[in-house]
């Protein structure tokens, strides 16, 4: 490999690896806050790409309007869910919310092919986006993916600043160390669960809207992104954002350069790399804060 | 049996939690036959230090001695098997159980044997006696047959003691065995302290300073990770450093 | 409290004797039905001792499950039955090997931590299954011979294996119910409340838990025998996390921290499956069965927090307004 | 015979459907996916089987035709008891599945066992018509190897030298792959990387960076469904499509070209079906699907009404007995099927020999550039029978 393979293939990573951060995103704000397992995080997922989809005739085939009124929906919709069928689960076993969202997934997976069908479906780039970089003598590189890495990168660093710089985040990390603490302060501590689901749904969502012009859109596609998000959720140490970060970038380069340089260990090694880090640091590589 | 001979002590203990030194060179004896009292503000360390000594944490330095061996490397069952009982501030019984069951699971650590899985729990001999023993002296015999959740506060908090006993310790670390008592209650527990201390070494870490002062042998004080004063109560009340560092402040 | 237990196995003996005189009254397909809801029995029960009884969260059942299944049909030969008093012991033993190892490791870590881990090494079983020539690959592989084929144990004889099952079930539900009140059970139990009294009593929880791994590895592996044996054919799917999490699913339903749950749980998922599949009462609808089964299942979470078990104690509650026991 | 008299609503799964059918009529057991992945393709064959029943008037051999549906999930562990539930209790005489093909082939173990008649409808494993070969077993699509096999002779002839191969890591891929290379190498090509992907993982970034350091004169790949999609976007995207000629099994742009948008205009495919094919038969059914479903029929909803068509053949010499599986084997070898892909036969082990086409995608569809391979018959290795 020399070496503008080998930098190319890191951007790859790099930009597989903020794709994924983006999807794990909520999913350890849910988990290390609400202390939910939430195997319905796909779903969110695939709910957003299939509205990326299904809502841009709607909008007038703008890109930028579909995100922004699928978000609207997606935080509506994740209010709603955990105003419905969370909370009143705090008290009660883990493992009562595990089967909860196991019974979401099949019920989101069945109203989509109720209302969508189970055909296959691409979402085009935007036109605006739609260019393409030379990369090397014959390769070039979307300008939509560095788009993509870019708002994922954003993200990152907005959420960085919610949590450092704003009373929610301080609520909120509050609220992942001590749950009695929260509500001796004077936090509303149902209200505080219901923002971070929707924001953690919402998320989820986004993820698949701004992912669904790169990938296409199919069912059980929810499922197929869900073990590895929980992956890069526990390598990071549940709860962090910064640990999931830097986690969905370390997947992102075991991936990458595990199909290029062993492709016939390249399906196991993602769990080769999380069994590893588990033993070396039973909390993942950044503990929650 | 020797009274006065020191069972547990530690020697120059420090724990660092980065730049945070949380005990700074503490060292202390604990002697049959005595209570001995840590005291000192939340923060202080004591939790830290019954945590080092009962072998959930290890030390960033010093040494830890129980019944002559040092045992800083050893884990906290080891420790535990080794002649070291303790309680904790929260309960920590098993709710669904009996009184008898929580004792007889404690008494059942001294035979480690994972691997017996024919045997029935209930009709086990010498956890059986040790139970019993433990729910004698610490005075829930009457109770010994209820499931130890919808116990009073007392009650539960005599049992975490009891299951202490029941492993037939020679050193019990006692973590705020008073907390949340009522003064009828606190009465029953000190009379049990009282006892216990003829043939223990009693380590206890408690807030209410009039049970403290009326139970203990000798107190340590510490303030910040550190000790400033180890001594007898009566020595420790006129102490003009812990007057100032702590005392005072009550 | 009593009154409960004697409920109980009087509850579990009727099931016990209800499973015996099944065949006479059902057909040769739900014969095979029962036969395989049996054995996720066996393999919801062997889930239970670690989830239940232990507090341990396997995310990897699956592949103690699957390795017992490929054993059986890597170990038997192409050119004749294999016997069963060999097969059976060495897909146990291989299963709770891979028990060991993974347990060794994984009871390191603790919580979600600690599922996390055992699913990926049931991801790693699946991938050495899907992905290496050994276990022929995605498409899986067949079993040439039944074992016991033209001997007294004919397990092809689907009556025979019927009962074969049947007494394996009871086996493994008798065997944990024994351990549970040993000093092994007794220690898990006090594991699964409390560790952290565990060891400050002087317990050595590692021992303990590694042993319930191991012996959770070799009842699923004895499960796996039993399908392969049933089915004549394994796939890679038998390792996935999908059937893992179709397992929790199943002791959670039934209830947690009871055995008979767990069996309760994973005949009623099934039949649930089964039920909501049925064209005959659904019709055309029936393809979307999923939608039945996922909102049963939100509505069971919603309205039984102790899992089936806790029916009857619900029940008795709303009608007389009174605690049960 | 009522067994039983058991109310309870689950006494349905239990004890199976016990009363008695018309005698006449013949149970068709329709084993397709209606959920996941494979959803769509499941509803494709079904309609695909159905219009020829009706068009045969509602019957086959004679007998009326009634239908039962079984989700298979594409599961295969769940493959086993699904098949065994209605050979058993919903006493089918013909069993239809699948797509998948560890469930196609966990089928085919119970359906050799009890003898049942049974038509595969696309699951291309080589298992199926190899080792697991039986006379009452048929395919009514491919196999895996056919399409591979054709596009490997085209490449050679194309004057392509180095060919990079990619696709999944599982048995359908590998089957495809194997025959191309065949092929390939067999007319002096030489195959100078074989990449795998994990199934069903679809980021490919990775390997297209691979690619295109590797600089091979032409891809030969195999993807399906949304992988295929994703596939070809990538494929475009990373600028490789002006480079490096991609070529592919047929299900890259089979049903997939309208979700790659545009990206797969052009790309060289080989299948045993096409549009635009210049025959009557095809013509006939085209209209006729799409006046019955309002959607245009694709290869799946071919390999579903040449099933129906395959059984027609054989119940026919028995007057719709499904049990006389030799004499079945006997009609359906000796007779020559006109299905909508053009004529063809079958071989001894069951599988089609038929005539595998190059096609060029051009807007939603796949017309024909030219027959790749005529008449092509698998090597159904492992097949005794």
């Amino acid at each position: 490999m020399d070496l503008s393979v080998f930098l190319i293939q890191l951007l790859n990573s790099l930009q597989y690896g903020l794709l994924l951060y983006l999807v794990a995103m909520g999913l350890t704000l849910i988990f290390g806050i609400m202390g939910v397992i939430n195997l319905a995080h796909g779903s969110f997922y695939m709910i957003g790409a299939y509205m990326a989809y299904a809502l841009a005739p709607l909008v007038g085939g703008n890109f930028f309007l579909t995100l922004l009124v699928g978000l609207v929906l997606a935080v509506i919709l994740g209010y709603l869910l955990e105003w419905a069928f969370f909370s009143f689960l705090y008290d009660r076993e883990h493992l009562q919310q595990v089967l909860m969202t196991y019974g979401l997934i099949l019920v989101f997976e069945e109203v989509r092919s109720l209302l969508v069908g189970d055909d296959v479906y691409g979402v085009s780039v935007p036109d605006i986006l739609s260019g393409s970089i030379a990369l090397g003598d014959v390769m070039t590189y979307p300008v939509y993916r560095l788009f993509v890495s870019a708002v994922c990168l954003l993200l990152a660093l907005g959420m960085y600043l919610v949590f450092t710089r704003t009373r929610l985040g301080m609520m909120i990390r509050a609220g992942s160390v001590n749950r009695e603490m929260v509500q001796s302060l004077g936090i509303d501590i149902k209200f505080l669960y219901r923002v971070v689901f929707a924001a953690g749904v919402a998320i989820a969502a986004f993820a698949g809207m701004i992912s669904a012009p790169v990938s296409s859109i199919y069912p059980g596609m929810g499922n197929q992104v869900l073990i590895i998000c929980f992956v890069v959720v526990v390598i990071g140490g549940i709860g962090s954002i910064r640990g999931a970060f830097f986690a969905a970038l370390l997947i992102g380069l075991v991936d990458t350069f595990g199909k290029v340089l062993l492709p016939e260990a390249s399906g196991v090694l993602v769990y080769v790399l999380m069994a590893l880090i588990l033993l070396w640091k039973p909390n993942g590589l950044f503990k929650a804060g | 049996m020797n009274q006065h001979e020191t069972l547990l002590s530690g020697q120059h203990i420090t724990q660092r939690w980065g730049g945070l030194t949380a005990l700074d060179d503490v060292s202390l004896e604990i002697e049959r036959g005595t209570v001995h009292a840590v005291i000192g503000t939340n923060g202080a360390g004591k939790s830290t230090l019954i945590n080092i000594l009962s072998g959930e944490l290890k030390p960033t330095e010093g040494q830890v001695t129980l019944l002559g061996n040092d045992v800083t490397r050893w884990s906290q069952p080891r420790r535990a098997r080794g002649g070291l009982g303790r309680s904790y501030q929260r309960n920590t019984i098993y709710p669904d159980f009996t009184v008898s069951e929580n004792c007889r699971l404690a008494a059942q650590a001294q035979i480690q044997r994972p691997w017996v899985w024919w045997n029935n729990a209930q009709q086990c001999q010498i956890s059986t006696t040790n139970a019993s023993n433990a729910i004698l002296q610490a005075g829930l015999d009457d109770v010994s047959n209820s499931i130890a959740g919808p116990l009073s506060h007392g009650q539960k908090r005599q049992l975490e003691v009891a299951m202490c006993l029941s492993t037939h310790p020679q050193v019990l670390l006692l973590d705020e065995p008073l907390a949340g008592m009522g003064a009828e209650e606190t009465e029953r527990m000190l009379a049990l302290l009282e006892q216990l201390k003829q043939d223990h070494a009693i380590l206890l870490v408690e807030h209410d300073m009039d049970a403290v002062f009326r139970i203990a042998d000798r107190i340590t004080v510490m303030v910040n990770g550190k000790v400033i004063a180890t001594d007898t109560p009566a020595n420790i009340r006129s102490n003009p450093d812990v007057q100032t560092a702590y005392l005072g402040e009550h | 409290m009593i009154y409960k237990e004697k409920g109980k196995t009087l509850f579990v003996g009727l099931f016990f004797l209800a499973l015996a005189l099944y065949p006479l009254v059902g057909g040769e397909y739900s014969i095979t039905l029962v036969n395989k809801i049996m054995i996720y029995a066996i393999l919801a029960l062997s889930l239970e001792l670690l989830v239940g009884s232990t507090g341990l969260v396997c995310f990897g059942q699956a592949a103690f499950f699957g390795i017992g299944a490929y054993a059986a049909i890597l170990l038997s030969p192409e050119d004749g039955p294999a016997s069963v008093w060999f097969l059976l012991p060495a897909c146990v033993v291989l299963a709770a090997t891979y028990a060991l190892f993974v347990g060794a490791l994984s009871l390191r870590t603790k919580g979600v931590y600690f599922i996390m881990v055992t699913l990926a090494f049931a991801q790693m079983a699946y991938y050495v299954v899907h992905d290496t020539s050994l276990g022929g690959g995605s498409d899986g592989i067949y079993m040439y011979f039944t074992p016991g084929e033209e001997t007294w144990l004919d397990l092809s004889n689907p009556v025979i294996l019927y009962f074969f099952t049947l007494l394996f079930l009871v086996w493994t539900f008798v065997f944990l119910a024994i351990l549970l009140r040993s000093h092994l059970g007794r220690a898990l139990a006090g594991i699964r409340i409390n560790e952290q009294r565990m060891l400050a009593s002087g317990f050595s929880t590692y021992p303990y838990k590694l042993a319930a791994f191991v012996t959770s590895g070799g009842i699923a592996g004895m499960a796996g025998f039993l399908f392969a044996v049933q089915d004549g054919f394994v796939n890679p799917e038998m390792l996935s996390w999908h059937l893992s999490g179709a397992l929790l699913v199943m002791i959670i339903l039934g209830g947690l921290g009871h055995l008979h749950g767990a069996m309760i749980g994973a005949f009623v998922f099934v039949f649930l499956q089964e039920f909501f599949k049925s064209a005959e009462i659904f019709g055309d609808f029936a393809e979307h069965w999923h939608l039945g089964l996922g909102l049963t299942i939100i509505i069971s979470v919603a309205l039984l927090p102790k899992g089936l078990v806790g029916l009857p104690e619900l029940v008795q509650k709303r009608l007389f307004g009174t605690q049960a026991g | 015979m009522k067994r039983l008299t058991l109310s309870l609503v689950t006494a349905t799964a239990l004890f199976g459907t016990t009363q008695l059918m018309a005698e006449d009529a013949l149970k068709v057991g329709l084993m397709l996916p209606a959920s996941g992945t494979y959803a769509q393709l499941g509803n494709a064959i079904e309609n695909g089987f159905k219009l020829y029943i009706e068009k045969e008037g509602g019957k086959l051999g004679g007998r009326d035709v009634e239908y039962v549906k079984l989700d298979d999930e594409s599961d295969p562990s769940k493959a086993t008891d699904n098949i065994n539930k209605l050979i058993k209790s919903d006493k089918v005489d013909v069993v239809v599945g699948t797509v998948h093909s560890g469930v196609a082939a966990a089928m085919a173990k119970v359906a050799k066992k009890t003898g049942t008649l049974m038509v595969v409808p696309n699951a291309g494993s080589k298992l199926i018509t190899g080792p697991m070969c039986a006379p009452n077993i048929f395919r009514s699509s491919f196999s895996n190897w056919q399409p591979g096999y054709a596009m490997g002779k085209v490449a050679a002839d194309k004057g392509y030298k180095k060919v990079v191969t990619i696709t999944w890591k599982y048995g359908a891929g590998e089957e495809s792959v194997g025959g191309f290379k065949e092929s390939f190498e067999e007319n002096g090509g030489e195959v100078v990387k074989e990449m795998f992907v994990p199934f069903p993982n679809v980021e490919f970034q990775a390997l297209l960076t691979e690619i295109a350091a590797t600089k091979p004169d032409a891809v030969y790949t195999f993807f399906a469904g949304g992988g295929a999609v994703k596939f070809v976007k990538d494929y475009k995207a990373a600028g490789l499509m002006n480079s490096i000629p991609l070529l592919g099994a047929g299900f890259l742009t089979d049903g997939t070209l309208k979700a790659q948008g545009g990206d797969g205009e052009g790309l060289l495919t080989t299948l045993h079906y096409a549009d635009s094919l210049d025959n009557e038969t095809d013509k006939t059914f085209r209209t006729a699907y799409n006046e019955s479903f309002e959607m245009k029929p694709d290869v799946y909803a071919v390999q579903g009404y040449d099933a129906a068509q395959i059984l027609s053949i054989g119940l026919a010499a028995v007057d719709g007995d499904a049990t006389k599986t030799k004499e079945i084997a006997a009609a359906v070898e000796s007779a020559e099927i006109d299905s909508p892909r053009g004529k063809f036969t079958l071989s001894k082990a069951h599988n089609p020999i038929q005539d595998i086409y190059l096609r060029e995608a051009k807007g939603e569809g796949n017309p024909v550039i030219s027959v790749a391979a005529a008449k092509l018959d698998d090597p159904a290795k492992g097949c005794r029978m």
